[in-house]
């Protein structure tokens, strides 16, 4: 039987990171033990029915029993989250998921992240020595600041929508830079963020045929494979992605 | 010592431990919640729909939240009869909890089909709920007496091939919910499983698209419990025969509402997804409110719901 | 300087400035949100239901909370025809907003009696709206059938005695929504009012008694308000006439939400409760809406819901 | 028209009273402006949807732009109100309702208070010169700390279940007390508290001949006589007592 909890815990440190990421921090030893990243929790963020489900967030580290989560406000329970304050009590389900892989041999590893996709990634990234993160965001005002980067194992590039910090331009660009530079046969690459961001990673990565894997976000509600609300379609048929992901290789998601 | 409270419950001639079940298509096909809940307390469980044939359901997104609830278009997903008798019988024959089976189909032959295979389990498949109500997968713009007509005669089916329990589940969507249970019931059924969801939808103000896929899906959760509680009581009122209950049933408090206005069973749904130990927490309080009551035995407590007056009240 | 979003929604040959109303019996009789929102804002102003003769309506309590919504049951208490007309229609002649009046009767002729007087009062009554559908006072048991026949007879009578638009506001709890819905347009009514409360329950497990002195009562609020969407939904697919639409509204988005669906007219009820300035609020969101989504005609927004995916989705 | 508010406000203080009260304060000067005892607030406990409906509570204390409640834990909605902490918003309808009779002439004024009642009581205590406070309660734990009392311009007495403050038995007995030590027809009876009581002073009071007022507590929604779900049988007919009341003379209440 898998190993599962469902713990109330309470808030040792909630704050604004920057214009787009929060972070909350707390204590517990069960959720906090073997964890790997792409794993991710599902929160109960109000003790009463509104909002009425849970919602998803990717571990952003763990260090001993202190895990940190690292979220941005889309809409009404994001929302409600930012309004927490230390000390108040969340019901957090976990570890849930399947994580990225940690160890491809010889191969060089790029992780392309945007959006909600960049706190598994940074995990990926402070646990194992990877090549290259490659960071897409709208503005210079959503990049993270170099604090939370310090432990990142990889070298960071970004792009900018606007321009106003790194290249200006999707991250698909600076991982076309990276397939021209690193040669396409030699590379391995992970990757969580928005869909269309990711569609086009995968469909560059099949162009050039190179191996790699996706984080999934889609909606849901049970997070243990129960509900089937959260499906994505494999060569096997229809699976959850919340049991059987969120992390997918990219050969297993349909075209 | 913690006085014992009977909490037996009875389907024709099946007994429960407990009146404690989960609502169909909403614990998964095997054990995915018993990390957090030991199964072997339930007083049964009931499968997601099986169909005769595996069914792909609906793409995605296929849930979506709404206030106190949530809509959903799984679409019946489920790999079929046969996976189900070679993969899931085995894993519930070696589980000392009742398998209730929900079943559905697009024909009277399939309903009949899956009936007489799953009489031939009976050591494991304890009773049969038929699914007479999903919003997912009925056909557009069928009249309501057209609904009526195909019910009657997948319980004629069904009832000749099986002496299995049969449960009816019913749903406002198929007409006057009173009136059909009254066929179902003259035409064999064992007990009534009330309600299902009810058809709903939500639209994404940003894309102006519906947010399931399915345009409509069924509504689910707290939200409906006013009005599942309202059918279970008035088809207590009406027959004397078993309810299933499910309708937004979250705490022991709901629970205790529901077998007060008259179910026999507590089918515990969407709950799961909020709070996956809720089943063995409404478990648990419906003991305790049964011992700080005085109640020995929940049948004292079922359907004894009561309108008069305690005295006088200046708007009363 | 805020661009300008036309707003202006029709029934019939009848103008609103804006399709911000109010649910029948969630907005006083006059004037008693007076002090919250400016009445002169509102599209219209639909009343509580007017009987013919007064009605004191059901014992206390008559109101308790469900989970994102509450169940009621006033029991239609009004002063009656005479008192309205008196009293109420001097009020709305001098206010600057179409006055729709709702009303609802035991009998046919009442029905008659009640449009015959109202029709007279054409200056200030605008539009009359047939409460078809309280679940307040409907005698109990009586089938789908019967209640569709009635309400046939209902809109006939009224048809014949009057030039006003015609409301017709219907609920799930008469039957198949849009069968019904067929009918009365045939009939003659103008247009749709979807939906009216649906029936509920709750139990206090304190005194196993119900909440409510008529056990059961309407279900109102955000947990409806799904239900509510899909039938408004379903009655654009099928009919061109104006939908005024309740069920949940309190928000600009969920108003939203019913115009892209199809709604012509947003009536906002439980929401008031909750919310005093809901109505202006949701106006001004709408307005905000338009704006920023380049906008400039409320028509552009209604019934705009479209089903297209934006690009594969990896369960799409 | 009525002078009305919707205000957000920031919970300037926030404790625990006693075993059965917890005391709120904050500042609005709308909500301060112009209030009579027996007069209530109607607030929307949490931003979100649940509770869904707003909740009633009478004026505890008004002092300068200060505004005190006092409330007891009765159900889910007073549940979620207690953890609120200093600084947490609240949004509140008022000041709401028609106030107990400031001024009566001669006669000797006695308050029976019991449970939600209390609050509105003690700040007509306040306010106007009584004779008589009597608070029942179910034992000793429930009494209102001295502190709370202070200023308080009658003489208390108290009654609790148990015995284990005042006297034993119903507060009634109290007033029977008085009655008798007072004479009947020199009394006025301001009262508010649970049903049972209520009903209890309001029938000894008809069996003597004694005037005087409760300030009930229907189960509301609108608080503004808008959802006719507050009503009262009085000699006109269904009144509604969130405008009408909460307090009603004797004689207006049907037997
Ligand atoms: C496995 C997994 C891990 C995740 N990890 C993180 C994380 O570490 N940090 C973080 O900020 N968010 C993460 N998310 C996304 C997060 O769950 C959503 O942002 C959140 O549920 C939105 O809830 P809401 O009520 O605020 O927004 P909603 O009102 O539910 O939605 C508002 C908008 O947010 C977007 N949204 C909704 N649900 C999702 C979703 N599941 N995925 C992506 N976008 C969504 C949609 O565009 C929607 O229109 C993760 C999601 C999954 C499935
Ligand atoms: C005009 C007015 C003034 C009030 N002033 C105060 C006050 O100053 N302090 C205070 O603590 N309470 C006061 N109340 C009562 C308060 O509004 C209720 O205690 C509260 O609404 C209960 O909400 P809940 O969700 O916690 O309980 P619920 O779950 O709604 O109910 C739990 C139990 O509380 C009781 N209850 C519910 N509603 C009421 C009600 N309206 N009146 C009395 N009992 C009720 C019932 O016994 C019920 O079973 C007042 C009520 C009114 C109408
Ligand atoms: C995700 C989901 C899937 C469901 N699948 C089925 C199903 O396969 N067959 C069925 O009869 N009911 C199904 N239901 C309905 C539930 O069994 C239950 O009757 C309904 O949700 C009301 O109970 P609840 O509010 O407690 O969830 C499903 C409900 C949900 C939420
Ligand atoms: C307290 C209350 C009283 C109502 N009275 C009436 C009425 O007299 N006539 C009527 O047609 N509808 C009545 N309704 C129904 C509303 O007009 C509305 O259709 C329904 O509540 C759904 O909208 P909502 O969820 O926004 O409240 C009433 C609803 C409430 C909550
Ligand atoms: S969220 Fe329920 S199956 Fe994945
Ligand atoms: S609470 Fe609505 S009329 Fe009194």
């Amino acid at each position: 039987m898998r190993r599962l909890y469902d713990e109330t815990v309470r808030i040792a440190e909630h704050r604004k990171v920057n214009e787009k990421y929060y972070k909350i921090a707390f204590l517990s030893k069960p959720l906090a033990r073997t964890i790997q990243p792409g794993q991710f929790l599902n929160i109960r963020i109000n003790p009463d029915l509104d909002p009425f489900l849970r919602r998803p967030f990717s571990y952003y580290r763990v260090k001993g029993n202190r895990v940190e989560i690292l979220y941005e406000i889309l809409g009404r329970a994001t929302a409600m989250l930012a309004t927490k304050k230390k000390g108040d009590a969340l019901q957090v389900m976990g570890p849930l998921g399947k994580p990225f892989t940690a160890k491809i041999k010889d191969k060089k590893r790029v992780l392309v992240a945007g959006g909600v996709g960049v706190p598994p990634l940074v995990f990926l990234a402070e646990r194992y020595r990877m090549d290259y993160l490659l960071i897409g965001t709208k503005s210079k005002k959503e990049v993270l600041p170099k604090s939370e980067l310090a432990h990142v194992k990889a070298k960071i590039l970004y792009s900018t929508n606007d321009g106003s910090y790194g290249m200006k331009g999707f991250v698909t660009h600076l991982l076309e830079q990276i397939i021209q530079k690193e040669g396409k046969s030699n590379l391995f690459i992970q990757t969580c963020g928005p869909k269309v961001m990711m569609q086009a990673v995968i469909a560059m990565a099949r162009q050039y045929g190179i191996e790699g894997e996706a984080s999934l976000d889609e909606y849901m509600a049970c997070t243990i494979g129960a509900c089937l609300g959260c499906m994505v379609k494999t060569p096997e048929g229809w699976v959850p992605s919340c049991v059987e992901g969120p992390v997918f290789a990219f050969d297993r998601l349909a075209e | 010592m913690k006085s014992k409270v009977n909490l037996e419950t009875k389907i024709k001639n099946l007994t429960f431990r407990n009146p404690v079940t989960v609502a169909s298509g909403t614990f998964g096909t095997k054990g995915e919640y018993a990390p957090y809940v030991n199964l072997e307390r339930l007083g049964a469980i009931i499968t997601k729909t099986i169909t005769l044939k595996g069914r792909a359901g609906n793409p995605m997104p296929r849930i979506i939240e709404t206030t106190g609830g949530m809509l959903n278009a799984i679409g019946l997903q489920n790999k079929g009869l046969q996976d189900f008798v070679e993969h899931k019988i085995p894993f519930y024959r070696k589980l000392n909890t009742p398998l209730i089976v929900n079943i559905a189909a697009e024909s009277i032959d399939e309903f009949g089909e899956l009936t007489r295979t799953l009489t031939r389990h009976k050591p494991v498949v304890k009773a049969i709920e038929l699914n007479l109500s999903c919003p997912n997968v009925e056909a557009g713009g069928v009249s309501f007496m057209r609904k009526r007509e195909r019910i009657l005669d997948v319980i004629r089916t069904v009832r000749d091939e099986t002496d299995l329990p049969l449960i009816a589940k019913l749903s406002p969507e198929l007409g006057d919910v009173l009136e059909i249970a009254a066929d179902v019931l003259k035409e064999g059924a064992d007990a009534l499983s009330l309600i299902n969801t009810l058809k709903g939808m939500a639209v994404n103000i940003a894309t102006r698209q519906p947010h399931l896929s399915n345009v409509t899906g069924g509504l689910s959760g707290p939200a409906i419990k006013p009005v599942a509680l309202r059918y279970v009581y008035e088809a207590r009122k009406h027959f004397k025969v078993p309810i299933v209950a499910s309708g937004g049933i979250m705490t022991a408090q709901d629970a205790l509402e529901f077998i007060i206005a008259g179910a026999d069973m507590i089918a515990v749904g969407t709950a799961n997804f909020v709070n996956p130990r809720a089943t063995t927490q409404i478990l648990e309080g419906i003991e305790e409110y049964c011992r700080s009551n005085g109640i020995r035995h929940i049948n004292e407590l079922k359907g004894s719901l009561h309108n008069g007056k305690e005295g006088p009240v200046f708007g009363g």
